[in-house]
């Protein structure tokens, strides 16, 4: 398809901004206005609709097509919170009234959701107190250890590394490192689990922490939490869960129970706000008491009176983190949905979720490998090795676009070769399921009589496999093709 | 009918699906983990259907103030934004997606990543941009950690000019890392070339600058990013893009790498978010730079595609050597912007930023000519800008409220000294009769 | 930039087409038409921008209230609409596609109608149902029209229980026509089998009733339908959707034809439009029956595809001799609806009837139990009920809607001699507290 | 595609209820309730969006194609006018209020937007007064016969035919029928106009009036129209515009100058009102000052204290044809749209419109038999007649699918063998077109070459060619697979 650029045309016009109907006696002096206007696109409305329309028809999507993709969470979006959200009233508001004198009164509604949205949180995890303004999962993971450090800091403790699973995501070392820590990672055991053993080697003085996600990576829920957490709270250091996964456990499991002292959320997984082509997230923060003091101001705070207000006053804080108090209306999408849900809805998401990851676990049992043999949480991990010679785990991948299926996460965990981790989350039927079992199964048989055919997929999708190395040595990042030079 | 919403089985399937995996019930599928660890007690209420719930959020929506007309900016503005945004990006296909991990199933959000890119790299006269950032503040904080990457240095200057928001947040960051970070008070309300001068030698990696400065003032850096230039250290400049219309681009004046907030770009102001933290830079620095990149390849036909490219530098791959822990962008916000620059076009956005600055140039004659106020400063200003009162700007603000206007952001905040100043912000949709209004308020309550 | 908005052609563009078509300018397109029929005079504004145009819409907008607790039905009722409504419908796929002339490049709009004749049928409890006509009242009359065309009779009994809104238009419609039209007093609330007996004879070619009527009353229609059925003339039956979520259908009562408002099924009050008429009857008699309808059949690969069918009733074909003139259906309405059904289901459906229900039982109670207020009709209703007051119910009205309500319908509109009788209706929406406020208001000013 | 209620499993559930909190004393008895619930589908919200979303990319539409299809003004639907239309106070009035005592005062906004929009509608047609009941343009044709028999009979008038030329849309004759009224039909001469002559044998003293189109349907403009409409007035006849072809003429002409007594406007046609699969359509009625007191009640009035107010005495009018106002979301969408055109934009609108039909009536007379020398209005019409052995414009028609363009309209108008009617509207680019053009010389070679090739499409459609005579014969109007019977 054409780029927007590409149906630029001068002289035509957009959308239309009022005439000007000031003149004001202060002009700006040449030397510091731009040489030329910004080669923007000139098209009119009607060509903008029907590109960004079609555009979006090139995209597979959780409302288009089956998307398993593991360790997304790739449920459905709620319409009502997508209405809550766009709300007049929510949307108008500028964040900086309530920092102005008398201002908090012209956003009580808006201090109202947050303070609420912090209260459901902490009884859902068990913590006492959130902040919300981390604006993605991996930004709550930096939150977080900026908070461990201030922890160490503020106790005069010597502490220089976090240690992290092998299996863990990538940011979480990356997110240590930009706190200024050294990471120690621990291996894996045969279960998946971190090595007990390993994991007590490297637990000692200097450990300032450790990140956790439960159930981790493989889907499994590691039965040792409890001594693990234990070894590191006898150094002073701290347990940090990572609610990449919290949707396998919610309503059932609070990380605070368990004596975990942090833990980020992610709300465009657990609670269902849209993932957006790959944003805006966002990644709440929950503390234990003891970290209280550290959250990052400016926090929501209740008056005696009712009224609500913003309170800077915590010396110990780690400081902003953020402009302001996080990703406003995607927070009111997830208020919006946990009103929904509701005390019995939290734990019946969990229960579907978990029960449709094993269902597939345990139908594509027979057809591939899976890295366990126990039942999963809320999402099931397979290995692409006995798929027929020469077929990889990139080749089902593709397969599975042919069939209107999006693929899941594929060489993921690392820790896992040729890995196919697949979630299918709560709000897929058994017939989708059974669907994708039936396809799994076909494609593994094409795997192993018809390799060719696998290798040229995706053949119905807009494009075909695409040249990525080509484009990492061409980097062509911005279209030049109108402009002379 | 079921308790929980959104799930799709019927009780039906959940018993099939549950003889299937060998369970008896939902609690079977936990039985792995210790009773201790699972809890019913939750204080939650019970759910609310989609009705109440909404009758519910409408009663809390209506205690924010509406009716109120707004001056106050400080870096985020009130802009029109066309319903064509809206009604395009709340396509399914577009905002039920992610990441495009799949690039033959993601051509519509790669493509408009790349034309977001592009639309990026033209406004701040630079060559490449990357895909977005969380936000202006975070954008600046990754610009000056990728200038300390490319430099290997470890000592920062930063210009007061920048956003105190900005700043308290570079602040907070750089706490744990091994980073000199200096501020250099402004001079007359623009950056002080000397005092820069005195501290610029080769220990400095990167230099934050500002413009339009947080007091609205405009200024060519050109001469100041060549003597950052000549110690070999990178020049970061913040910028606000509507600006970009009409003034002249950090890309001309010599910056190495541009940040900045694209809340202005087709974002409602949404108490706070989500926003959108845009970064520009040049080709040969773009290996540098964090979060993702789109760019443009073939398929195995020869058809143009779009991937994610240059993901050696990203922490899926580098983990904790990666150049940042960014793992998203901003896409959502990313297409609604390209989506409002291209109904906007060429002409239509420098049109709204022309818009801007009359509004406020007609503001700056009207409001100084009031008894008592004067100018901050007297510099060339874009959309915002800073005015002395007789007396102490919050109380001149709670009392304006009162009359239903948000008449501009007290400077006093930020910088000690200035309790008495306001800085008054405009956008296209202030009217010539509002602005009178306010002047004629103002007046009332010095 | 063109003083045209919308428009996608650049001057460029316009000089090389006019030059093709070997005109000097636009006037030269049409001067073959007289200048003296040609005319500059239009006294208009200028265009508006986007964001004038809106500010001035909500500026209008804001002089209806909206704070108003609802209690005025009449056959239009202010029901929840689930936000996936909204959303689906407003897929620019839908609403800017037009009558699915091309079936290959409308099977979307042509299947979803042929789930909503299929939802229509189901509710009406009828073998078929077209895809749509403009309204409730249309469609009474289409529907008696149908009648006089399968009967070749022209005489028309209908019941006073029909509302009068539709009795009005009635009239209207067939005061050009050769048709005999007579209307049948009520009798204690429900149609009166003694006056339509005495009635019934051959020259009677439709009966039009309605069910729960305008006073809210329910009945069974079973008895007086099959004496309709005995001179051979044929039964409409207009009804209100919700209510057939519990109550026994009209095509369990034996009825002909079924027609009525489907505003209820997902469209927002909207001041009186755009709404939906449904049209339903046996299958036997589906050539007679006005309107769009779509059928199922095959490609030429046996793969299942929609067509619209049944097109020789119809205009483009029949011209003067045509079912109706209608030559389009609320497409886009229809879609609302049979999203809004699927959205509720089989249980929700039925529970939202059950609550409309409960709620104006409750308020039965309630409201009756006031001194000085008594029951019209001491009958069986859904949700909606007609009570006598102690004063005039215009008047009582006037005094509640400074308190914020809107209580009721007052008969007195169109019934003789009920000057003092109000028409309370009830949906999901309307609380316990609410009637609660409504009893004690209600009290206060009687 | 499924239908939703194949998708249908007993016991799930959609969008919740809330929980029913009022147990009243009073019960309907058993008898008047109904036996079993409908049959409505059991899914979740998951499945009707993805259901609803899926169905939707079936769909041509003018957000995705080029849809030339003559006689219906596939304009842009600007964005704003849908955003106009969805403001809240707008949407949640019941149109009941203002009949209320003192309940004008809670709709004065609605009540102003349609005065507004009545005025506007009158100074663009020459025309005294409108009503905006009609709830599209057949039923604009139905009132404006019943008053034109209102008028007569006011007169005294012995009235009994209405003349329509034979190019006219069948909704023409149709709502004359239902006026009560007999047709005669006047046939189109060499020019497509009607044949002056043969008209003027028709008019006599028993004529009610004439509906005419103009342009009319072949896009010609009758230069002989003040003739025509003299000899009607002659006999106290009444000239009726057909205003579905207004988008040539607006901004330039108004019909009430040319002598025209009455006219309706398509909405969704020239003023941009989506046409959503096939409506709601809305078609407003403009009367002349002599038939003001026909015109439907209640009429809007603007009283001497500036507030708006309904008007129900005028004892001469038809009465009510609607139960309100008219479709009034889709009023408030054009008065939008009327708002943005202005003065100039309407005059600016018809230009492009003639423009680009009159491009395509160039570039394509090469390859087709245009039906007139002379230019054309907003549509061009050509005939079919010239394409290879055995192939028709219905093959034309598929083959344009093929290639992502709506087909034009065909077989219309009537008195053109094998008619191709375009109407590109001035929303289309000159790249559009141009493309369009090359399309339809490609087919026409293919027409020649590769005569199979056009009778086997459309092929890239969800389906193929469909068999219209057994959906006829075998009349499956409703899904039935899911029951007993």
């Amino acid at each position: 398809m054409k780029l927007i650029f590409e149906k630029s045309s001068p002289g035509r016009g957009g959308v239309r901004i009022p005439e000007d109907r000031i003149s004001p006696e202060e002009v700006i002096p040449a030397e510091l206005l731009r040489s030329e206007p910004a080669e923007l696109p000139e098209v009119s409305e009607s060509e903008v609709v029907r590109h960004y329309t079609r555009l979006s028809r090139l995209n597979f999507s959780v409302d288009t097509h089956f998307y398993p993709l593991g360790s997304c969470t790739m449920k459905h979006n709620p319409r009502a919170c997508e209405k809550a959200a766009s709300v007049p009233e929510l949307c108008e508001t500028h964040p900086l009234w309530p920092q102005l004198r008398h201002g908090g009164l012209l956003t009580q509604g808006s201090l109202q959701i947050l303070y609420s949205l912090e209260r459901i949180l902490s009884e859902i995890t068990g913590l006492a107190e959130f902040t919300l303004q981390p604006m993605a999962g991996s930004h709550g993971e930096l939150t977080a250890v900026m908070m461990m450090a201030a922890y160490h800091r503020d106790r005069g403790n010597k502490k220089t590394h976090i240690i992290i699973p092998d299996s863990a995501h990538g940011t979480n070392p990356a997110s240590a490192a930009l706190g200024g820590y050294s990471v120690v990672t621990v291996p894996s055991d045969e279960n998946g689990v971190m090595d007990l053993e390993k994991f007590k080697e490297a637990v000692n003085e200097e450990t300032a922490g450790v990140m956790l996600t439960l159930p981790n990576t493989l889907g499994v829920f590691n039965p040792q939490i409890r001594e693990l957490i234990d070894a590191v709270h006898a150094v002073d250091g701290l347990m940090y869960y990572d609610g990449a996964n919290f949707n396998a456990i919610m309503g059932r499991i609070k990380p605070g129970d368990l004596g975990f002292d942090l833990c980020h959320l992610n709300l465009h997984k657990s609670f269902s706000t849209p993932h957006g082509g790959g944003g805006p997230g966002t990644g709440p923060v929950g503390v234990c008491e003891k970290l209280r003091p550290f959250l990052p101001i400016s926090r929501v705070a209740k008056t005696k009176d009712g009224t609500y207000t913003l309170d800077y006053d915590h010396p110990k804080s780690i400081g902003y983190i953020a402009p302001f108090y996080g990703n406003f209306s995607i927070l009111v999408r997830a208020y919006a949905y946990l009103l929904m849900l509701g005390r019995e809805g939290l734990r019946g998401t969990s229960n579907r979720a978990v029960l449709n990851a094993n269902y597939l676990l345990e139908k594509l049992r027979g057809s591939y490998a899976a890295v366990s043999e126990s039942r999963c949480m809320h999402e099931c991990v397979f290995s692409g090795k006995s798929l027929g010679e020469g077929i990889h785990t990139l080749d089902l991948a593709k397969a599975l676009l042919d069939r209107g299926v999006h693929a899941p996460t594929i060489y993921f965990p690392l820790n896992v070769p040729e890995a196919i981790m697949i979630e299918p989350t709560e709000t897929e039927t058994k017939e989708t399921l059974d669907e994708f079992v039936t396809m799994m199964e076909e494609i593994m048989e094409l795997s192993k009589t018809d390799p060719d055919a696998l290798h040229a997929a995706p053949v119905t999708t807009p494009v075909g496999r695409l040249d990525e190395v080509a484009a990492a040595k061409n980097m062509d990042l911005t279209y030049t093709g109108d402009q002379n030079d | 009918m079921s308790h929980t919403p959104f799930v799709c089985t019927s009780p039906a399937d959940e018993k099939a699906m549950l003889h299937a995996v060998d369970a008896e019930s939902f609690d079977d599928l936990f039985s792995h983990i210790p009773a201790e660890f699972q809890t019913d007690q939750f204080g939650l209420s019970a759910g609310l259907s989609e009705m109440e719930m909404m009758q519910h959020l409408r009663k809390i929506a209506r205690k924010n103030s509406s009716d109120l007309t707004n001056f106050c900016g400080a870096g985020f503005y009130d802009h029109f934004i066309p319903a064509a945004v809206d009604s395009l990006t709340s396509r399914g296909e577009f905002f039920t997606a992610y990441t495009p991990y799949q690039p033959e199933a993601a051509q519509g959000t790669l493509q408009a990543a790349y034309e977001y890119q592009t639309a990026i790299a033209r406004l701040t006269g630079m060559e490449v941009s990357n895909a977005s950032l969380y936000d202006g503040g975070t954008a600046l904080f990754e610009g000056m950690m990728m200038a300390l990457r490319i430099t290997r240095r470890n000592c920062v200057l930063v210009d007061t000019g920048v956003s105190p928001i900005y700043r308290t947040m570079l602040r907070s960051y750089t706490r744990n890392l091994k980073i000199d970070y200096k501020e250099i008070p402004l001079s007359g309300g623009i950056a002080d070339r000397d005092a820069f001068a005195q501290h610029l030698d080769d220990s400095i990696g990167a230099v934050l600058l500002q413009n339009p400065n947080f007091f609205g003032c405009i200024d060519d850096l050109t001469g100041l990013i060549e003597q950052i230039h000549r110690v070999k250290a990178v020049a970061v400049v913040s910028t606000y893009p509507v600006s970009l219309g009409l003034l002249k681009t950090p890309g001309e004046m010599g910056a190495d790498i541009v940040t900045g907030e694209g809340q202005s770009l087709g974002m409602p102001l949404s108490f706070g978010g989500p926003y959108l933290g845009f970064m520009a830079t040049r080709k040969k620095l773009v290996r540098n730079m964090p979060g993702r990149i789109v760019g443009a390849t073939q398929d195995t036909q020869g058809r143009r595609g779009y991937v994610l490219t240059l993901q050696a530098r990203e922490q899926h791959i580098r983990r904790e050597k990666a150049a940042s822990n960014i793992c998203t962008n901003m896409q959502l916000c990313a297409l609604r912007s390209i989506v409002y620059l291209s109904l906007l076009g060429k002409h239509g956005f420098a049109d709204v930023a022309r818009q801007c600055m009359d509004r406020a140039g007609y503001a700056w004659t009207r409001l100084k000519a009031i008894d008592g106020v004067e100018p901050l400063f007297d510099r060339p200003f874009f959309n915002e800008f800073a005015l002395k009162l007789p007396k102490d700007a919050s109380e001149v603000v709670s009392d304006l409220i009162e009359e239903g206007i948000a008449a501009g952001f007290p400077a006093g905040r930020y910088y000690v000294g200035m309790e008495n100043v306001l800085l008054f912000a405009f956008t296209e949709k202030r009217t010539k009769k509002e602005i009178d209004i306010l002047a004629a308020r103002l007046e009332s309550v010095l």
